[in-house]
């Protein structure tokens, strides 16, 4: 195997040359602990600084009001529970929905053998949640709305800023998980009515292990990991400084050069999309046509299972994902298909192919070249396959 | 993940296709849980003259299809019935946990052949006494 | 200001080249998300492998006893927030010390709103536990013990051993956290009786950002961060990979050179404790003797106040810390130096310099010339010195 | 952290010592805190021809006396009096928020050192009307 095309961009992104240049320093010279006063530690502070507000532009906040995690499953975890615990006299219940990352989920479920009280919206056959669901599910007792800005698996993006304004009119505070969104459509947490929101930065081109969380000032929260007082005394430890100027300078990336990212996906999604749509039969497009992340193609290709499918693009050097249980080592698909409607025996047969920067046009002709050949490999094996075309003998 | 083994059996399938007029057809799985094994048997003097499968599922459904049907090609019957999900393991050269049950698929869609051959030809076989395979083999290790 | 002298290993660490070098690929080229079949995900993967393994060695554990976290302070909140909540149905009351980090004690004071109990151990004034104090402390409902290993602050090591026997034959579970240990302690934790651990990698010349938790085989704990499948399924997010490969080199690096390294540091340690005795007033060791970290020195300067010190010593290039309040936006000095019975103005003058890797003989006569003149000066400008010089006349 | 101007009068402070026989000496703060100013005054003819301090805290508190020192010699006492710590605060270029209580020790230090004088000289002043020095100033920002 010598070609090597990853479109598996929504899973992680490679450190642009950029970000990691300006974190190198971090590491071996200016190692100091950002909380000490020495010389040492002022060369480690003010790197936070910038990044901070790099981060903080990139999503309209302010600077004060983004906090530092590990990433957007801490952010996920800090957020959902420290609002929960923390607002817990007004009230035990929180909506989300059924398409949610496990990192929200699985938080939720948490929550409620600790007396909380969680409605999972549902969602259409495109994944969007429906408005009068949400206001039908608000009760007296609602604090928190947690909804993706985006989804992992589909791409399909939610109507934020009708949430946001549900949730301000409820007087309720709005999370949303917006690691997907980041850098893939434009957020201003002002405009949308968001008070909390989770991003990590190894899905725009900065380091793994470092996220943040953004928290509207004012907004009551516990503290998630408890300890020293970095991070305005609300989440401890030694601070990860080249993590953080490595995202830092990601964001500030993305947030300049955003118009032309988001064009140079939408062609090649559309390019690929088309393409897999005249070459392949029995094929099925998951997510929204319009409300979609610009780099996400999801499809459903029948009779054949997800894995087996990966395997073999894996061996032309195609790296893609796919919501089969059998990636997963559990036995239903997706959560996110399934709550799209798709039966079990469909939903086992999905391919996500997600593009990003560094996505050519030749990556796309080659998936397009190879795609069919094994479609069509694996379907002569497949005991489905037989009875349809039997069907159409 | 996967041995050399299991990989080349999955690049490189034996006996992949359908037998028409079969002496023998055993299906397992579902489409739900996401694999289906399809086999088809040849039986002569209770000699497994030839074999072929088709399946629906993970790479390891596949490999251990297809290393299923090597290994009962020219057997006989009883020979056939007496191999075990671990053999098949072991002939792949092992397979991670949670795909154990891809084996215990391939152990019983050989059995199901035999057993509807054995319909069809008023054979009961001792070594099928008792056996009923049930849809759902998914044991998955949890913590 | 030309020559630096970093004399706060204890704060943090720098990066080690090899460590460096073994983390670089894992930024721009082997980038993959390790969850993933695809071969960028394998080779993600393997290397994670290699550094649980390394990292295990390092404390006597098995690498399936080894789960990455975002660092001591991550491991800290897990570990006891996990067990207590886990354990809840069997007591509430926990048991740790009066000098843990704030990681520890914060983590403690939140669980007492939240029906624990916790007793806090008084030290003696050199730092230590006594046994009888923890045996007396304990009772049918106490389901966790949580001691530091060895503190941060003067460096006194506690009878790690016992307290895990005693704990192991009164049936707790028994934590500690030991960021400050490893690497200048010899660390098995079957030996000890550990049935939970925290350490950091940026404590031993790793990158900032990354840490793990020991968790001994069986013992019931809650997941802190909820999500993916990473971690076995414990800790959810996408692997920090370049961090973990780093944390495994530098753990394998310090178990290698263990007896050198202590060694180094014992020799600059005495000298420069031996030095500052030798050449100013009015000083006191805060910590024990025997039972200290190889590379801890910790001072009292009576009559002068511990930022005006440090912010000196910077001056002249050399970074230390200190236990002052001044340095923590607080109004006490250190809860350390306070649990070992020393008055608050004394406590206010305490000065640690923590000796390295890197740390030469030459740093330290740099540090013993310019110490007493700037002890000297600072006294010079004090109304408390003037007393007792008063005094004196 | 700190501005040009703290480093400075931190590392040269000017009128550090004692006044023998001074016509004024205030003392606030205490070691508990972790922060002592002491000022020395020479008065004549309400005049403050000279000042010293001493002080034992953090490098803001020593600049903080320094500059404070400086903007009252040569200055009458009422003139001294009207210093507030805001004064004190921007000669200095700033001061963190966490040390702001510095300046405001500064400023009661010198008015605890002319309430002293007036004490030993039968002088009441106005200004000093219900001023009543705290041993405690810390208003540390809290979150
Ligand atoms: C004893 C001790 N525990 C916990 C921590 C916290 O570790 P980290 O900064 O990696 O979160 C530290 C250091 O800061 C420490 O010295
Ligand atoms: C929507 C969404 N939320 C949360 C996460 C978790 O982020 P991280 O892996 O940085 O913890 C991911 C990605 O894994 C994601 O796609």
């Amino acid at each position: 195997m010598n070609k090597r095309v990853y479109l598996d961009y929504a899973a992680t992104t490679p450190v642009k040359e950029e970000v990691f240049e300006e974190m190198k320093p971090y590491f071996t010279e200016k190692f100091g602990n950002p909380s000490s006063i020495y010389s040492y530690g002022r060369e480690a502070k003010q790197p936070i600084d910038v990044a901070r507000t790099r981060i903080a532009n990139a999503v309209g906040a302010k600077p004060e009001e983004i906090y530092f995690t590990a990433g957007g499953s801490e952010s996920d975890n800090w957020a959902i529970k420290g609002i929960a615990f923390a607002n817990k006299n007004k009230g035990n219940h929180i909506i989300t929905t059924k398409i949610e990352h496990h990192a929200v989920l699985h938080t939720c479920e948490y929550l409620e053998k600790y007396g909380f009280e969680v409605t999972y919206l549902e969602v259409d056959e495109f994944g969007r949640i429906h408005l009068e669901d949400l206001e039908k599910a608000i009760t007296d007792k609602t604090i928190l709305i947690s909804i993706m800005f985006a989804n992992n698996e589909i791409g399909t993006i939610q109507p934020i800023k009708e949430i946001g304004q549900i949730a301000r009119e409820n007087k309720i505070y709005f999370h949303t998980d917006a690691v997907q969104a980041l850098g893939n459509v434009k957020i201003d947490v002002d405009d949308l009515n968001i008070d909390s929101m989770s991003i990590s930065s190894h899905k725009i081109y900065g380091p793994k292990g470092i996220g943040a969380m953004y928290l509207r000032k004012g907004v009551k929260i516990h503290s998630f990991v408890h300890g020293g007082a970095q991070e305005r005394k609300r989440r401890a430890g030694t601070e990860n400084v080249p993590g953080i100027v490595g995202f830092g300078k990601a964001a500030q990336l993305i947030t300049e050069n955003m118009d032309e990212h988001i064009n140079h996906m939408m062609c090649l999604k559309d390019k690929l999309i088309n393409g897999i749509i005249e070459r392949i039969d029995f094929v099925k497009l998951n997510g929204h046509s319009e409300y979609r992340l610009p780099g996400n193609v999801n499809f459903i290709f029948e009779f054949i299972e997800g894995e087996s499918l990966l395997l073999s693009l894996d061996l032309v050097g195609i790296a893609g994902s796919s919501g089969s249980a059998c990636t997963s080592g559990s036995l239903d698909p997706s959560h996110v298909l399934m709550a799209l409607g798709l039966p079990h025996e469909i939903a086992h047969g999905s391919l996500r192919l997600t593009i990003g920067s560094f996505t050519t046009e030749e990556d796309i002709d080659y998936v397009l070249e190879e795609l069919p050949k094994i479609v069509q490999r694996l379907r002569d094996m497949s005991p489905l396959y037989e009875e349809v075309k039997g069907g159409q003998k | 993940m996967y041995t050399e083994k299991v990989m080349d059996h999955f690049m490189n399938p034996r006996n992949v296709g359908e037998i028409e007029n079969a002496a023998g057809v055993g299906q397992v799985g579902n489409a739900k849980c996401g694999d289906i094994m399809k086999i088809y048997l040849d039986v002569e003097d209770e000699i497994i003259k030839d074999v072929k499968f088709k399946t629906f599922g993970c790479g390891s459904a596949i490999a251990s299809s297809s290393v299923a049907t090597e290994m009962i090609k020219g057997k006989t019957v009883h020979e056939a019935l007496a191999i075990t999900n671990k053999a098949v393991v072991e002939a792949l050269g092992g397979l991670p946990p949670v795909k154990i049950h891809c084996s215990v698929l391939a152990e019983e869609a050989i059995k199901t052949a035999i057993l509807d051959y054995g319909k069809k030809n008023n054979i009961t076989f001792k070594e099928l006494e008792g056996f009923n395979p049930t849809e759902d083999h998914h044991d998955h290790e949890e913590e």
